[in-house]
């Protein structure tokens, strides 16, 4: 069966989301694959773990107001969140404010959002980024949004587990501060991943293939789960998934 | 007592110069036609606080050149792309930008609600955000139970907030549904300013199905009916948000000259839908 | 995921000896069916702690032998009078009492609920109840802004919180309504038993107007049926309470053998609505 | 025209809270005549000052939970509230707690409620206690439940401004942290206000009589305002009042 970028990218984060300690998947503003790939690790578990797409409708369960899912957050309620960045260092310090000399830089974008604490109080945090260059991935960020990770006295519970790009899969190891690449997309090479990085990484001797979506997932993705994320993202649903709204 | 006035731009009057003014959330009841009405009155020097996000509100005031100084999560237009206004101004250097983060714009105000003058936040340690706030201060457990070193984030009181509601009643009673950061901004603000798509005479306060999404009316300065009071953005319910539109003002607003022809059109000549 | 089970008895076999237990206030979805069925299951050496006063279930689980320590603003009967069984074990030295205010326990549960290991309040210094609590601390104003002293309360989370409401959903929605106190009691809780007069399949988030007040599924543990469910006290618009079996109690309870007689006849002999 | 004890407690508490810096009268559980007082008032002057009494039901405009008040008090919203107290002292200390040596207490109270910080908050407490009698006021309080005064490095915009009793009403100074007999119920007199104090008060040379209830109050009382505190104290407005619910 044939499969887009997207279709990849969502089946490769559900992987991510199958072990037991993930109950309860959250998932923020404009981000339709992360979330494709939470309610597909739903479908698929008959309801397990929760998805909360924090701007859903039905998916969104918040009702304390905008504070709440950090509130839930910092309850150790939620054990699964995505963020992103405009640049991430090989420490996976996230910088979603702008590039160049802070406060007055050269391009400002949107801001930090919730990531300075989100990245501390979720234990499973997913990082996703397809636009996998040196542009993005560079050997220190302009402006820490949300710092990779923390002195011993500074209570942190949760942090970067994950990186999913368009040509890898990498693993984050608290300890040693580092990425160490995981799998690669099929098709592209472990030299291209180390030539798009403008960080060091760790590099297995073997490299496994990132596995292609599998059939009945690629499926339920195209019938019941794009409805589902079809009420949170029709346009996405529409026009990646084939799901009319 | 709360007043009710006619129109919207008697409201707007009641935002001065320099006022430290609160803007709900881009999905959260948004007065867009308050804030036009805002723009037209040509206010200056505003500080603004997004709670905790903005978008339209925020870039349109930038560009109309009445914030001298933003305190914000992020700006953003969501789907619609950068908020372009804000993006330039920032790059400009001509407004100052005070970058937060989502909980600690609501621990700032969860602080003036609960008349403490600092609330404790986790996170944010390591943070470039931290190391631009002079006014957030890390100290040692103070507890000294092992909890290690936490950041206290001072309260914030806006001088005015602003907030539109698909209704309100009589006695400035006004619905907010599950957006409960309005009731957090409404406890925190010295003046609430409410536009409404429609005023009942039926108190909210009668149920108890009502009275759970009601914001009392002992925090509300002054109400005035704003019919379609939101728009382009979207009332949970009422209406969906004008997508083409934002697309539209996102392109528009790409350049000064673009932004300015849109506020011509949409703002000064515009008549407003409640008029 | 959460549990749904047949009979309140079942639910109260989730609260084990020795459990930090909290309870509502009067006048707030008082669960006084599962009380009963607590006190008939025998549970020992509870911490109960009233959020922030209590009257019928504190002083029952007192009366009945299950509570070893009481964390309270108050507890009382209201219009019906002093907590009879309260008041003698406090007397007699048989429970201990660690006396609180009403904003102090609303402040420690808030903590928990933001993830933080303490919260500041206002007010307390130099009363009593700061000079008997070993668990709060004074500091001196840490933004140095000239704040003075202020309290810092740690943050508590009970094992388990129980309430009882109106109406839930088969997804573990729960109906609050206003009381929202309940909210952040179930944030703040490990493990929440609802009791519930009516458990419709359609789900309370449907609508905007009833998610207003509704706390959402994920906090919620287990939930049973319970029609009548606080009674003898009220239900806010289902039934009012039942003030002469309050003021009965009251008079009975006075002596432990009227006390003894009015749970062997109330609380094992008789058996639930729901049944 | 006759009265009754609690009507002129009505009206003697309804005279403080006519001024204007009393915009918003907040009433606790269980205080049918403070509340009587406060919708009275709010009746002759059309509308002015809001009162909420947190049991009541139309009157009651709370709705973000048992933390409003307090919030509300700490924000400045609330100008007068009222307390009692199982004994209360001549610098306005309150005992909600009991009697004897604390934890084992002689005679268990319910217990100290919100009276530990209102107190602080509000800018006007009213200390209402019509038993008077030197069992209630007292040398000195067995257990501080809430101070009268406090150091000036505490932030303290509230406290005691005036207690009124069966006896008397007093005014509070909180710089001399006494009381100051203000005037005397109709047929009592000094002596029987101090023989019935348990601590030093002070007596300007006149003290003039509290006034009886007037006429067109005692109308209101019993008509529309009865109405009104029927909503919540339905067994009050009956047998006080003589307004059926």
């Amino acid at each position: 069966m044939t499969y887009s970028k997207d279709e990849f990218l969502i089946t490769a984060i559900a992987r991510l989301l199958e072990t037991d300690d993930v109950r309860h998947v959250a998932v923020g503003a404009a981000s339709p694959v992360p979330g494709a790939a939470a309610l597909l690790v739903r479908k698929l578990k008959g309801g397990t773990p929760r998805v909360s797409l924090i701007h859903g409708k039905a998916t969104n369960p918040f009702t304390d107001g905008g504070r709440e899912i950090f509130d839930a957050a910092g309850q150790g309620r939620i054990d699964v969140f995505f963020l992103g960045g405009v640049q991430i260092d090989g420490e996976a310090n996230l910088n979603l404010v702008g590039t160049g000399e802070y406060p007055k830089v050269d391009k400002r974008f949107p801001g930090s959002f919730g990531s300075a604490y989100m990245y501390f109080t979720v234990p499973k945090v997913i990082l996703f980024r397809p636009e996998h260059s040196r542009r993005v991935f560079v050997p220190k960020v302009d402006f820490i949004s949300a710092p990779g990770v923390s002195d011993p006295d500074v209570h942190r519970p949760g942090g970067p587990k994950f990186m999913v790009t368009e040509l890898c899969i990498m693993a984050f190891d608290t300890e040693c501060r580092r990425f160490r690449l995981q799998s690669v997309t099929p098709g592209r090479t472990v030299e291209e991943v180390l030539d798009n990085t403008g960080f060091e990484i760790d590099v297995p001797e073997n490299v496994p293939e990132t596995p292609v979506p599998e059939e009945d997932r690629l499926a339920l993705l195209r019938s019941s789960v794009g409805v589902e994320i079809g009420d949170t993202y029709p346009a996405f649903a529409r026009d990646v998934l084939g799901v009319a709204a | 007592m709360i007043t009710y006035l006619d129109h919207i731009d008697d409201l707007a009057s009641e935002v001065p110069d320099g006022a430290l003014l609160a803007l709900p959330p881009e999905y959260s009841f948004v007065p867009m036609a308050l804030v036009r009405a805002i723009i037209r009155r040509g206010v200056k020097d505003l500080h603004v606080l997004t709670v905790p996000i903005n978008g339209l509100a925020a870039d349109m005031l930038i560009g109309a050149g009445c914030v001298r100084k933003i305190e914000c999560a992020a700006v953003s237009l969501g789907e619609a792309g950068l908020a372009p206004r804000f993006s330039a101004a920032v790059e400009a250097g001509t407004v100052e930008v005070l970058d937060s983060t989502c909980p600690a714009v609501h621990t700032a105000l969860q602080a003036t609600e609960k008349g403490v003058p600092f609330m404790p936040l986790g996170g944010l340690i390591g943070s470039d955000i931290l190391n631009n706030r002079d006014d957030w201060k890390v100290v040692d457990d103070p507890l000294e139970q092992g909890n290690g070193r936490i950041v206290l984030i001072p309260a914030i009181q806006p001088d005015v907030a602003i907030i539109h509601s698909p209704l309100a009643d009589r006695d400035g009673n006004v619905w907010i549904g599950r957006r409960r950061e309005l009731a957090t901004i409404a406890h925190a603000s010295k003046t609430l300013l409410v536009t409404a798509e429609r005023i009942q005479d039926e108190s909210l306060l009668e149920s108890e199905a009502t009275a759970a999404g009601t914001l009392p009316g002992f925090y509300v300065s002054a109400v005035a009916p704003a019919v379609h009071g939101a728009k382009p953005l979207g009332l949970v319910e009422v209406y969906p948000p004008d997508t083409d539109e934002i697309i539209s003002y996102a392109r528009e607003a790409r350049t000064e000259e673009g932004f300015h022809a849109y506020l011509q059109r949409n703002v000064f000549t515009a008549r407003e839908a409640a008029e």
